[in-house]
């Protein structure tokens, strides 16, 4: 391949200016553009998360540390906001628009994505809807949690419109990046790639895109119907009205459900990765981590009922969802297992993205396994709505989708800014999350089964001890991703220059200079085999 | 079988008080071992694999192992066996969770924000507190009036939300003597977590001269009935009663013959008609510092006895 | 790029020209249609419960004709094809298990 | 990166974007892309009409009771004339494909000429409903309105919701349309560049094709 970083062009400091920033088309600059404000808004989240964790250090009645938030309703505030800008503006757009958005191209060996023009759309309408959506903090704050339950969000008077119109747009932008990621895979791969030579993030982010496409509209629909439930009353979601707010909860959660996958699923495409990069071994199973992808994205359409055992819904219908979520199950395992058998006579390196991508493994596999329980009817009846629940989902969209992030961040930053980062800092980080992580988390399986109901802004004595705990390791976390701040923004000023392949990968990005140039290749390059040959 | 003990005795689930309930911490500890040994397989050859095959030198040769067929048949086979196993076993107890008894006692809960009402088959009214009989049938029968609220009994292993427009149904028979705690689990507003109730078992005796106790309500004094009511309507989750502290509402603590001022600055008198005024239009009035709207009419809810009971027991406040 | 050898240039594009006729022919029938439904609403008392039906398999089969003919699926690839049926499948999934739902809550509304 | 090439040579010449390989892989990228929005759109819309279906099994006389005020004819009007508008729309880009670029800006202009037709019916529609007080959800009076069925709102609530959003793509449509017809004149677009043509009018199609839907659910179907 060609060495164009030979004259020192690329990417980075092809155009200069921030408006040549503001409307490049370049997919790698998006991505960056994505990130940053990705990463904003996680720190914001993470704020409202620490506060949460704060107030719930002890039960109100407790003097000098009880109170931290000065009402339930301000709590209540706080929870809607971690949630909702947790998952619509960090997790969602998290993997696909960061990293996706900068490797998928290169990954098939393309020189953009298909549409470049609709991806710096899609960019505005994330940051249009975002805006919305934190304007609400301006105006009157919401308290709605980031489910936006009727008949609750029709009656609570704060600006739940704006804040549904902010999640609609965003919704544009999801569905926008699908709608790239699907024909960029389908028309632009480079000669010799065939589908199946794809790296697995790409069949991942494949799956995902599919889901944003089919899942989002629904969700908007949704959302606009209930902005004018709000504004107009039309009944259709108010029990008042003769409205089923039952149906809002199957409306919401055809999209929500998919959702979750496309919060996972990215995640298990840069896990693939990084095991076979640090293990330096051909990934055990590629087509059927490849179908398990697809697969998980077909299943996930029809399991949505199981966020809806004890909500009303009939039991023909619930028992009907648990046993097709038992089937989603299935393909999860499948890669689990192969990821364990691509670890089997490698020759692991423990460098920082190696170290996430095992805490993936490690916390994923606790993720999915208190997964199976909640999806067991008579066991979800009794931890529906408790900390159990909590605990599963941040185990996966935190352990699993976060540490992912974190590591594929790791994985790619040599390339995406031609430095390298510290190795000791960032496994420093590394153990700090983690283990923050599981001290936060892990009390939470054990407050659920306890019967701590979630979303509580003081609870009965006998919780206290656990919180404690939580509470402490919610500070682990955020110092944790103190030192990961510290170390990625070290590495960007400081950090030596990265060579072009410093993990000794075998995907297409690393056949290119660090970072790489403004169209990616110098020539275009040409597949003659799979993505991960290690002989 | 000890193994299966010790997951049950570590699973930190409440006290069992049901038939039901044992049959959910049997399945519960099954998945619980299962799930350990799931994880010890997979993050333990995970541990032991990246111990093994540390990298020694950067040349390091790796085997080419691409896929095996038996292998990966196996472990998606196996885990969909378990998966049926545990589903059916699950549908097995929802059934009997599900399929309402014939012959139950029934009481009436409604929830509203933020409060559970409960009402007997005899027309007596309780708040956020169930009286039940040991060894009984008990079937409740939720409803809403406001937003979705969750019937949530920890120490039974049943959940239901009570959704508004509907009816729906919980059933239970308790084998344990004590109290237990209800928890609201769909999230309501404000008080979300306030609205903890008790669910009392006690014997058939007991409760019989409960259920008798509550016949001759009806002859309670006034300020007692107002008592009632004020708890009965959860007036008590935005007002305080015992000190001025604020709770959603102004504090009821010493307000009658005092002046409020409102809203535009002028004051009102605190007498009989305005507490009739402010339960009625509670909008009608605003005290400074008091957002507008939160407080609910209760125009058609109250009779002309509720109301007077409620004012008199609002004078009562003032220790006069 | 040489006017010749079109056939083999990537280049150059070969739009597939349906023959005006075929428009003319399709509104027709499509007008034909639309006046079709009204006339089968002015029987709709005595059709009773097949007016509903009638009326939504002209509509389907009006769908179909701006389907095939106007957006060209006809001649479209069958990967744009299944694209666009995947909407309509995920409209059913979404309908059928909604309806499962409701229907069979019927049953237990009073669970008594 | 070749720029737009114009349509008084001889021969016009593809375009091509500087990530595409040849001009059939941008063509064929775009399509796709095109139909992978209209299930979107489709999807969307779809929602809708499945909340409708179940609450028109659940209330069936309050949606006849609906049905009934509202004027088949206008509907049947609009049917009409948004299907000209596809004919005309789909002809366009026959006309732009054969070069004839008068004709096809003559087609625009009437498409979008018909959607300014259907979108005044549609006011005249909206207007005559509000007069009577048929207002969407909580604004509908019941009693005033002399409505049978306490929640009728619900009915033009769907109403509403339903044509709204239709004739907000009309709208839409109409303002793609007005572009194409500038980019058209121009000289943009030709025998070997028509993609968004092409685009445009799938789009506008689809709207036509949920209004085919709409009409029979809303008008006809008591």
């Amino acid at each position: 391949m060609g060495h164009s970083s030979a004259h020192g062009e690329n990417y980075l400091n092809h155009e200069k200016g921030l408006w040549s920033w503001l409307t490049t088309v370049d997919h790698k600059r998006i991505g960056l553009m994505y990130m940053i404000t990705v990463l904003f808004f996680f720190f914001v989240g993470g704020v409202m998360a620490l506060l949460l964790r704060a107030e719930l250090f002890a039960p109100n009645a407790v003097a000098g540390v009880g109170q931290v938030l000065k009402s339930g309703d301000i709590y209540n505030q706080v929870l809607t906001y971690h949630g909702a800008i947790m998952v619509f503006m960090v997790i969602i757009p998290g993997i696909p628009a960061i990293l996706g958005n900068f490797f998928l191209p290169i990954h098939i060996g393309a020189k953009d994505v298909a549409f470049p023009k609709v991806n710096l759309a899609s960019w505005y309408c994330f940051m249009f809807g975002a805006s919305l959506a934190i304007g609400t903090f301006f105006a009157s704050k919401i308290d709605t949690g980031w489910t936006f339950y009727t008949p609750y969000s029709i009656r609570t008077g704060t600006s739940t419109v704006m804040m549904v119109l902010g999640a609609f747009v965003m919704g544009m932008s999801s569905v926008l990046t699908g709608l790239n990621f699907i024909v960029t895979v389908h028309k632009l791969r480079a000669p010799g790639m065939t589908m199946h030579r794809m790296p697995l993030f790409v069949w991942a982010l494949y799956s995902t895109a599919i889901l944003q496409m089919l899942a989002t509209p629904v969700l908007a629909i949704t959302l606009l119907l209930l902005a004018a439930e709000k504004i107009f009353g039309v009944g259709i979601f108010d029990p008042k009205l003769g409205g089923d707010p039952v149906l809002f909860q199957h409306f919401f959660w055809f999209y929500s459900h998919p959702a979750v996958y496309i919060m996972i699923l990215p995640a298990m495409g840069v896990v693939s990765e990084l095991i076979t990069t640090f293990s330096r071994k051909v990934i055990f199973g590629y087509t059927a981590i490849a179908y398990s992808s697809l697969g998980i994205a077909a299943v996930s359409f029809f399991v949505w009922g199981h966020h809806m055992f004890v909500s009303g819904q009939s039991s023909f219908a619930g028992i009907l969802f648990s046993f097709i979520t038992m089937l989603v199950g299935v393909p999860t395992a499948i890669k689990m297992f192969n990821w364990v058998a691509t670890l089997y006579k490698g020759s692991i390196r423990f460098d920082a993205p190696m170290l996430y991508a095992l805490g993936f493994m490690f916390l994923f596999a606790i993720g999915g396994v208190t997964g199976i329980m909640l999806a067991v009817l008579p066991i979800d009846v009794h931890f529906h709505d408790t900390y159990f629940v909590v605990a599963h989902f941040h185990y996966v969209m935190v352990g699993g989708t976060l540490m992912a992030l974190m590591g594929g961040l790791y994985y790619w930053f040599p390339k995406m800014f031609g430095r390298m980062c510290s190795d000791a800092w960032a496994r420093m980080s590394f153990v700090f999350i983690f283990i923050g992580f599981n001290v936060t988390f892990f009390p939470q399986f054990i407050l659920g089964a306890m019967g701590m109901p979630r979303r509580y802004f003081d609870y009965i004595p006998a919780y206290e001890t656990l919180n404690k705990v939580s509470t402490v390791g919610s500070w682990l976390i955020m110092a944790g991703f103190l030192i990961s701040l510290y170390t990625l923004v070290r590495g960007l000023r400081s950090g030596e220059k990265a060579p072009m392949n410093p993990w000794g990968s075998k995907t297409l990005e690393w056949q290119t200079s660090s970072p790489p140039p403004h169209f990616n290749f110098d020539v275009e390059p040409i597949v003659t085999a799979g993505p991960y040959e290690y002989r | 079988m000890m193994w299966y003990n010790l997951a049950k005795a570590q699973s930190f689930m409440p006290t069992d008080g049901t038939e039901i309930a044992k049959q959910v911490d049997n399945l519960y500890g099954f998945l619980l071992i299962t799930s350990f040994i799931a994880c010890v397989l997979v993050i333990g050859g995970m541990i032991y694999f990246v111990h093994k095959y540390k990298r020694k030198s950067d040349n390091d040769k790796t085997a080419y192992i691409s896929h095996n067929t038996t292998l990966e048949f196996l472990w998606s086979f196996i885990p969909l066996v378990i998966f049926l196993i545990v589903f059916a076993w699950g549908w097995y107890i929802y059934q009997d969770m599900r399929t309402m008894p014939k012959n139950a006692i029934e009481i009436s809960v409604l929830g509203k924000q933020w409060a559970w009402e409960i009402e007997y088959k005899n027309g007596y009214k309780a708040v956020n507190e169930v009286v039940v009989p040991i060894g009984k049938d008990v079937k409740l029968l939720l409803a809403a009036q406001d937003v979705i609220h969750s019937f949530y009994v920890p120490s039974f292993r049943i959940k239901q939300d009570a959704v508004p427009g509907r009816y729906t149904a919980l059933w239970f028979n308790a084998n344990k003597l004590g109290e237990f705690h209800i928890f609201c689990t769909e999230y309501c507003g404000t008080s979300h977590s306030g609205m903890i109730g008790l669910l009392k078992v006690v014997t058939q005796e007991e409760f019989n001269s409960f259920m008798e106790k509550g016949q001759e309500e009806g002859q309670l004094p006034l300020v007692k009935r107002g008592e009632k009511l004020f708890a009965l309507k959860a007036c008590a989750s935005c007002h305080s009663v015992d000190s001025p502290a604020v709770k959603v509402g102004p504090s009821l603590y010493k307000k009658f013959g005092s002046d409020e001022i409102l809203e535009d600055g002028s004051k009102v008198a605190v007498d009989e008609n305005y507490i009739r005024e402010s339960i009625l239009q509670p909008n009608a009035k605003i005290v400074k510092g008091y957002p507008r709207g939160i407080m609910p009419t209760f125009q058609g809810q109250i009779n002309e006895n509720e109301l007077g009971a409620l004012v008199e027991y609002v004078k009562s406040l003032s220790g006069k | 790029m040489a006017g010749n050898n079109h056939k083999n240039d990537p280049n150059v594009l070969h739009p597939h020209i349906a023959p005006m006729s075929t428009y003319f022919k399709v509104a027709g029938v499509l007008f034909a249609l639309t006046f079709l439904t009204v006339i089968a609403h002015q029987f709709h008392t005595q059709l009773g419960a097949f007016a509903a039906p009638i009326a939504f398999i002209i509509a389907a089969v009006k769908a179909t004709f701006v389907l095939l003919y106007f957006m060209h699926l006809k001649d479209d690839n069958n990967m744009n094809r299944i694209i666009f049926s995947t909407g309509f499948i995920m409209l059913a999934v979404l309908l059928i298990f909604c309806v499962i739902d409701i229907v069979t809550r019927v049953v237990e509304v009073s669970p008594l | 990166m070749s720029t737009d090439s114009t349509a008084h040579g001889k021969t016009p010449t593809a375009h091509v974007s500087h990530h595409f390989r040849d001009a059939n892989q941008e063509y064929e990228s775009g399509k796709q892309g095109i139909w992978l929005f209209m299930v979107t759109e489709i999807l969307m819309f779809g929602a809708i009409l499945v909340g409708y279906s179940i609450f028109h099994a659940i209330y069936p006389e309050m949606f006849a009771e609906g049905a009934k005020s509202l004027d088949w004819k206008m509907g049947f009007i609009n049917t009409l004339v948004l299907i000209f508008s596809s004919f005309t729309m789909a002809i366009s880009i026959s006309f732009v494909q054969k070069n004839q670029t008068k004709k096809a800006a003559i087609a625009m202009g009437t498409t979008i000429l018909c959607g300014a037709i259907f979108m005044c019916i549609k006011y005249f529609e909206y207007t005559h409903k509000f007069h009577l007080g048929l207002y969407p959800g909580r604004y509908l009076d019941a009693a005033k309105v002399g409505a049978e069925h306490a929640n009728l709102g619900m009915y033009f609530g769907f109403y509403y919701c339903m044509t709204g959003l239709h004739g907000l793509h009309v709208l839409i449509g109409m303002g793609l349309i007005t572009w194409l017809l500038i980019r058209t004149i121009r000289g943009d677009f030709h025998s070997q560049y028509w993609i968004p043509v092409e685009g445009v009018g799938i789009f506008w199609h689809i709207v036509d094709l949920i209004w085919i839907f709409l009409f029979p659910l809303l008008y006809l179907v008591g």
